[in-house]
């Protein structure tokens, strides 16, 4: 069979596309559980991309049928590079997704400012600070001792 | 390995340490440190030759760390600006033996903390001083840093606040240094002062003037040199009392010796000459005279607004580290020798400035210049002891300061720079009006009714203070002694030295000689007294015993008023008053504040994975196109 | 905007990673490793699947890695919902259909969970796929009987026993002076069923432990779904 | 015994799978299993160490030689790296027993298998297995704190780092597909020919981003204040101080063996100076403990970048004793934020309460800032030194933001030490003020004492330290070891 340079670009087009509509879908979305949906499509995408890396014209998987002579085989590194990147990808969504649902309960909502907005309040109240990003002057801040040349240089005033 | 003397100098002072830190709780903690800063000077003393230009003496210690060669010695330097040290810690804290540590524990203040910060401050001045080599200097600066950090912060509030702003400082100095450190070991490949020797005069100028720029910024911000200035007077101010003696009798010096080490000896000022500002007629070393004559005079005005004795006195001490640098930048043999003798001139009065005005608030509880007056019939001895000091100060003769500022002045108008001449009269002018303010509101004019029966200071306070007045005295009347170390120091610089005797200098130009001008100005005094003497009788009344506007005067009644001060004069320069610097301080830590609120404003308002997008995006991009 | 910027910024990278990736040599990789394993994976791991002599053999580690993040996963999802599940007393009850094709199933994908796992060494498949044919098969009934509960102490022996043993072979390997998880026992014939060694032992301790694993964590998902 | 070097990598996992089930039998002998194993695998590594004359060599797992198996590299660098890891293991174990005490104690320890996988391993794939690892392992003891906010953070970070992860596979397809190989010294044979391109270039940056996520590289780091924030103060430690660097030294790895592109290294420079002012700016307004010690760590890791970006000995001498330097300052730190978490104002008058937590605490700080005697200081010299030395501006800009970025750094941890000893506020109660929980007082003091005793042998510490950067630099020796070497083990 003759490489066609098609196939070549419909692959790679596929793989890096995946992985680009992940990455907008998770800068894009403001649900969370959209964000791992969309890391979900990109991790896709970098497994396929990885598998490719195996690809081999006129090959067949690599399992031996006979002993002696063997046709050319893809390379099995790849395949069981991705089979333990797709048991990784699926372990840690599995994670999210209990993550997700506790965040659910506890705050109600998935939207990404809305939990945001949750969490910086909820770690000021348990540090006790103010959460507000107000001007005031920062912490161990006194008023500076009399100054050269202001009216106030006076500690008291006549007495 | 024998110990020399020096190991045995740093011994006396680390056991200092020591006794300070274990023993220093115990009730007579302030007396041992005190003999122990006795033992000290004594052991500083067995190395006089070094004063009188005997060889240097190195210390057995020599570390070797990561690669680098760490060594201490002593030279004419390092013991003159030690004496210096080891003479204003001992009469410091023997003043606070005795009474004022008790009022200052009662008052709530931690008397073992004082005692080895004081302790502390020593033996890192000595590790300073003693440094061999660049980095050894460094490591020594850095202890100088916190130590300082530690006495100024300790008395809490007000305090805190003070040395929090000195230690930014400091570590915007130090930082420098280090830069500084970094590029010259990078060209000299060591930073041993020999090595560095050698790199210098091959160093090209744009290095150069990084290098001069980086440690002359560096130190300067320890001496409190024009634009950081300002955290000085307020640190120093707010020290307890004998450590605020001791700080601004020597503390910001380390920042000239650093400077004359550095810039003078291993630079050296005709390198320094050499940086020439392009399509100005001056060069780097007029710059920093310029800005020494800048602190002169800014600083020493801004004292003349202060209503508060101790600040009027730290602001004082800005100023005249002013007159030494300009002294030593103009370096010729006068003037350098007058900004070097004034370092030994400004310790004394200083302290003991510091230590009259301490005398004061420990007697009436106030150092407000507004709250104070009349002294002079309770405390005699204490004016006696201030006026010593504020003739020093202004320079004026018979005292010392009178000296080394003659030198300076003679050698600005020897060099001809009669502009900087007139700019530091301008200072001494500043400084004249300023001490007269000083005294009068103390000591001078109406006693208050409050301070009717307060007594003179306690003993343990006027002994160290009657012996500062004393050195004031005798070296004023014979400045030859301390112009011996001094020559020998500018020897070790490799200054050229000034044709000195024990009354004073003899050149070309114009001679001095203490002797005689003391001679002259008692025999004026001595006609003076015979007149007043012999005009007849006169009578000792009681201050209230008096009248004004018809009207017989009573304790409620205030006849004079020592508050707004030169009103007239304010009112022709009070407009200069502008708080420049102030609000150059200000706004750097605005920008600071702002640049941080937009950095917690990028990592709180995040967008992540826009973050991480965009960064992937740049980054390859800019690899693949 | 932003949503604009996002767009053309993923857009962008997407085309330079392309036209990076053109510059491959698509279809003829070098190979380098993969020709290398192809001619002596058979005689060193007695496996005619080459990949699972590259799975538990070559790269034996990653998959012990792999096993580890399953695991941490599981138990990370365990720590964050917690051991209060409450039974889903609100949720309707599957059909006749739904439960007895369920129970019927249950059997079935056992078998052919075990047989992909035994025949991991010879024919496509092996640990993983077999394990998650596994776990299907125990979480059917599940979703048929929302009422119903997975043995979770059951479930962390198998997956704890089944992840040690794994381990525990590798260590043998070690202890008998070899390399960790080197093969072992390699005199049989290659092609046969008993063959490959420790390798199909290693592949049952996937199986089972993916089982197990994936098993616990989609009933722990199920069952807290309904926790207030 | 070389091949014992991989207990400490396989134990803990053993350990962690079947510490459940020890649980549940017994609890009293579940307790010790966890401790028994990190101690045994410091012994291990100890011993190693000791008589480590045989050092650098090579481990092939499974006997199947390098490049077609997966093998562990030991020398000096990782074997220090796996020995800090298991140490701090042991010093940072949850102890605190409740229900959950068997999951949290099995991720501890897989996060301690995981962390000596990265350390030790030679493959650039098995490292990324074990750093997805230990993502997945520092996720489930993030959320352990089982609070809202720090299921939040966690979400937010996990989502980060699977991109990142997702750009690292990617890097590392396209390194495969290139070279055909993945094991890193063969990789460094083939690189010169192969990966000296923009492809090389790309898979490079690519998994410096990804990797970046956990290596607090500026901008990726923006889960790290939130997540110290929510976190146990053990696993902020933890984090903070071990696994940052652990990334940093896959980046260190690949950059001595493999990538030797100026574009690379300009890269890394540019986005550790950035990392060095944002963070050390934003901690300066850091209301409250953990945030300013996570955004310290931001800037102290950017330092690191910008000392990583000379990636000969010297400047891996300056890396190491950075990494070393932030790992003892930064967990004694977090270690006192026990107790010392919340708000910076509530903390007025805390040296009267916990005087020793204060004077540890300033010690941290005066060794953070590079007060001379103390280690901190030799390691910004090693820093600046170098920098000074390099030609190119952007390195100077490097220095002189370095330079301002200590003062800032003295300023707001000086703040913060003045505050600890204002006088207390008559109506407050001295009760009220926090103090560090007595374990983790005496963790932190323990990382006080291993600085000052730094500090004390600082030159054959430096001497050590410098031996172990000559060997991670020596690219031909890690070559040499791993591809002509009998396999070690065998």
């Amino acid at each position: 069979m003759t490489p066609t340079i098609d196939l070549e670009l419909i692959l790679y087009i596929t793989a890096l596309g995946l992985i680009s509509i992940g990455l907008a879908g998770v800068v894009l979305s403001q649900h969370l559980f959209r964000m791992v949906l969309a890391l979900v499509i990109a991790e896709a995408g970098a497994n396929l991309m990885l598998v490719l890396a195996g690809y081999r014209w006129d090959a067949v998987a690599p399992i031996l049928t006979s002993l002696g002579e063997h046709p050319q085989m893809v390379d099995p590194v790849p395949q069981a590079m991705v089979l333990t990147a797709i048991v990784i990808g699926v372990g840690i969504q599995a994670l999210a997704v209990s993550i997700l649902i506790r965040i659910r309960q506890r705050f109600g909502t998935l939207d990404r400012h809305e939990v945001a907005a949750h969490m910086d309040a909820e770690i000021a109240q348990i540090a006790g600070t103010s959460r507000d990003m107000s001007q005031e002057s920062p912490l161990g801040e006194r008023p500076l001792p009399p100054l050269p040349g202001t009216p106030a240089a006076s500690r008291e005033g006549r007495s | 390995m024998t110990l020399t003397l020096l190991d045995e100098l740093l011994l006396f002072s680390g056991v200092t340490v020591l006794v300070a830190l274990f023993l220093g709780r115990r009730l007579p903690a302030g007396w041992m440190v005190t003999i122990l800063y006795g033992i000290q000077l004594l052991s500083l003393l067995k190395m006089a030759p070094l004063g009188y230009g005997g060889d240097p003496i190195p210390s057995t210690l020599i570390l070797e760390v990561m690669g680098q060669t760490l060594s201490w010695r002593f030279d004419a330097l390092s013991w003159y600006f030690a004496l210096i040290t080891l003479g204003s810690a001992l009469l410091s804290s023997w003043y606070a033996c005795g009474e004022w540590e008790q009022r200052f524990r009662q008052a709530g203040g931690n008397v073992w903390l004082f005692h080895l910060a004081m302790a502390l401050n020593v033996f890192s001045m000595l590790i300073l001083l003693a440094s061999g080599d660049l980095l050894s200097l460094f490591i020594g600066w850095e202890l100088v840093s916190w130590a300082g950090f530690l006495l100024m912060a300790m008395a809490g509030g007000v305090a805190t606040r003070a040395a929090m702003r000195y230690i930014t400082y400091a570590m915007v100095g130090a930082m420098a240094i280090f830069g500084g450190i970094a590029l010259v070991y990078v060209s000299a490949g060591s930073l041993q002062y020999d090595a560095i020797l050698t790199a210098v005069s091959q160093m090209g100028t744009p290095h150069l003037w990084m290098l001069v720029i980086l440690f002359s910024a560096g130190f300067g911000i320890k001496m409190g040199l024009m634009p950081f200035h300002l955290w000085q007077a307020p640190a120093y101010a707010e020290t307890p009392g004998p450590g605020s003696a001791f700080l601004g009798a020597i503390s910001s010096r380390m920042g000239l010796f650093a400077i004359l080490l550095v810039l003078v000896k291993l630079f050296g000022i005709v390198n320094i000459e050499s940086l020439k500002i392009p399509f100005t007629l001056i060069d780097a070393r007029d710059l920093l005279a310029w800005i020494a004559v800048f602190t002169i005079i800014f600083p020493t005005f801004t004292a003349m607004k202060q209503n508060d004795a101790r600040e009027l006195l730290a602001w004082h001490g800005i100023g005249q580290g002013g007159y030494m640098l300009l002294g030593l930048v103009v370096a010729d043999a006068m003037g350098a020798a007058g900004g070097l003798l004034h370092v030994f001139n400004h310790a004394t009065y200083q302290a003991a400035l510091f230590m009259a005005v301490t005398a004061v608030i420990h007697r009436t509880g106030t150092s407000d210049l507004n709250k104070l007056g009349g002294l002079v019939v309770r405390m005699p001895l204490s004016f006696m002891v201030l006026l010593v000091g504020i003739i020093g100060l202004a320079g004026l003769p018979p005292m010392n300061g009178f000296v080394s500022k003659w030198l300076v002045y003679r050698s600005l108008l020897n060099e001809g720079m009669p502009l900087l001449f007139v700019a530091a009269v301008i200072g001494t002018l500043g400084t004249i009006l300023s001490v007269y303010k000083l005294i009068h509101n103390i000591f001078l004019g109406q006693l208050r009714v409050e301070h009717e029966h307060i007594k003179e200071a306690p003993w343990s306070m006027m002994i160290p203070m009657l012996i500062l007045a004393a050195i004031i005295f005798i070296t004023g009347l014979l400045p030859g002694i301390p112009l011996a170390w001094v020559a020998s120091v500018q020897e070790a610089v490799g200054l050229s030295v000034p044709n000195y005797t024990l009354g004073g200098v003899e050149s070309a130009s114009g001679s001095l000689d203490m002797i005689w001008v003391i001679g002259v100005l008692f025999a004026g005094f001595g006609i003076g007294a015979l007149v007043f003497y012999s005009a007849g009788k006169s009578k000792r009344v009681h201050q209230l015993d008096n009248y004004a506007g018809g009207h017989f005067l009573t304790a409620d009644i205030r006849y004079q008023y020592s508050d707004n001060f030169y009103a007239g004069l304010m009112h022709l320069i009070g407009g200069w008053y502008r708080g420049s610097f102030l609000w150059l301080e200000k706004s750097v830590k605005s920008l600071v504040e702002f640049l941080s609120l937009g950095m917690q404003g990028i990592y709180r308002r995040a967008n992540a994975e826009f973050y991480l997008l965009s960064t992937a995006l740049f980054v390859i991009a800019w690899v693949v196109i | 905007m932003r949503n604009l910027t996002g767009l053309l910024f993923a857009g962008g990278l997407g085309f330079m990673l392309l036209s990076i990736a053109s510059g491959l040599d698509f279809g003829a990789p070098p190979m380098l490793v993969g020709e290398a394993i192809q001619s002596v994976a058979p005689q060193e791991t007695g496996a005619t699947n080459i990949v699972t002599s590259v799975v538990l053999g070559y790269r034996g580690i990653d998959t012990l890695g792999e096993l580890s993040i399953l695991f941490a996963a599981a138990a990370a999802a365990g720590l964050v919902l917690g051991r209060r599940h409450t039974t889903a007393g609100t949720l309707t009850e599957g059909g006749f259909v739904l439960r007895y094709g369920g129970a019927m199933l249950f059997p079935l994908l056992m078998t052919i969970g075990f047989y992909i796992i035994f025949h991991g060494h010879l024919t496509p498949g092996g640990g993983f796929q077999g394990g998650v044919i596994l776990a299907a098969a125990f979480f059917l009934p599940l979703l048929a009987r929302p009422g119903a509960r997975l043995h979770h102490g059951m479930l962390s022996m198998i997956e704890g026993f089944a992840g040690s043993s794994f381990i525990l072979i590798g260590l043998v390997a070690l202890a008998e002076g070899e390399a960790f998880l080197q093969p072992m026992l390699i005199q049989d014939t290659l092609g046969q069923l008993v063959s490959a060694g420790t390798l199909p032992l290693l592949y049952l301790a996937v199986g089972l432990k993916v089982g197990a694993e994936l098993a616990g964590l989609l009933s722990h998902l199920a069952q807290t779904e309904s926790e207030a | 015994m070389n091949s014992m070097v991989v207990l400490p990598l396989v134990l803990p996992l053993f350990g962690a799978f079947l510490l459940p089930i020890i649980m549940r039998a017994s609890v009293g002998v579940g307790l010790w299993v966890g401790p028994a194993i990190l101690l045994y695998g410091c012994w291990i590594l100890g011993n190693q160490w000791i008589s480590g004359t045989a050092m650098p060599f090579s481990l092939a797992i499974g006997g199947f030689a390098p490049p077609m198996g997966i093998n562990l590299y030991v020398d000096s660098l990782a074997l220090l790296f796996a020995l800090a890891v298991q140490l701090l293991g042991l010093i940072f174990w949850p102890f605190k027993l409740d229900p959950e005490t068997a999951r949290r104690q099995a991720l501890m320890l897989l996060l301690v298998a995981a962390s000596t996988g990265l350390a030790l391993s030679g493959d650039l794939f098995n490292l990324y297995v074990f750093y997805e690892l230990v993502a997945v392992a520092t996720f489930g003891l993030i959320s352990a704190s089982s609070t809202g906010s720090a299921y939040a953070a966690t979400i937010r970070y996990l989502i980060l780092s699977g991109i990142g992860s997702v750009l690292t596979l990617l890097g590392i397809a396209l390194i495969y597909s290139q070279t055909g190989t993945l094991n890193l010294a063969h990789l460094a044979q083939l690189a010169p020919e192969q990966l000296n391109n923009k492809l090389g270039l790309t898979a490079f940056l690519s998994i410096l981003i990804g990797v970046g996520v956990k290596a607090e590289l500026f901008p990726v780091n923006t889960w790290v204040p939130e997540v110290y924030a929510t976190a146990a103060s053990r696993v902020s430690a933890f984090l903070a101080g071990l696994v940052s660097k652990l990334a940093l030294l896959i980046i260190l790895r690949l950059l001595v063996l493999i990538f030797h592109q100026q574009e690379a290294i300009q890269v890394m420079l540019f986005l550790g100076i950035l990392g060095v002012v944002s963070g050390e700016l934003a901690a300066w307004r850091a209301k409250d403990m953990r945030r300013m010690l996570a955004f310290s760590s931001i800037g102290q890791l950017g330092m690191i970048f910008i000392a990583l970006s000379i990636p000969d000995q010297a400047g891996l001498l300056a890396v190491l004793a950075l990494s070393f330097h932030h790992l003892l300052v930064k967990s004694g730190l977090f270690m006192l934020a026990d107790g010392w978490g919340g708000a910076i104002e509530n903390l007025r008058g805390a040296a009267k309460r916990s005087p020793l937590a204060a004077i540890v605490f300033i010690l941290f700080s005066l060794s953070l800032i590079g007060m001379p005697p103390l280690p901190g200081f030799w390691a910004k010299f090693t820093l600046i030194t170098e920098l000074a030395a390099q030609t190119s501006p952007l390195y100077l800009i490097g220095l002189a933001v370095f330079l301002l970025a200590t003062v800032i750094e003295a300023a707001y941890l000086f703040r913060l030490a003045a505050l600890l000893y204002r006088p207390v506020s008559e109506e407050k109660p001295i009760d009220t003020i926090p103090k560090p929980a007595g374990v983790s007082l005496v963790s932190a003091s323990l990382f006080g004492v291993g600085l000052l005793a730094a500090a004390l042998f600082i030159t054959p510490v430096g001497e050590l330290l410098n031996h172990v950067a000559g060997q991670a630099a020596n690219a031909e020796l890690y070559i040499d070891t791993v591809l002509a070497g009998t396999g070690g083990g065998r």
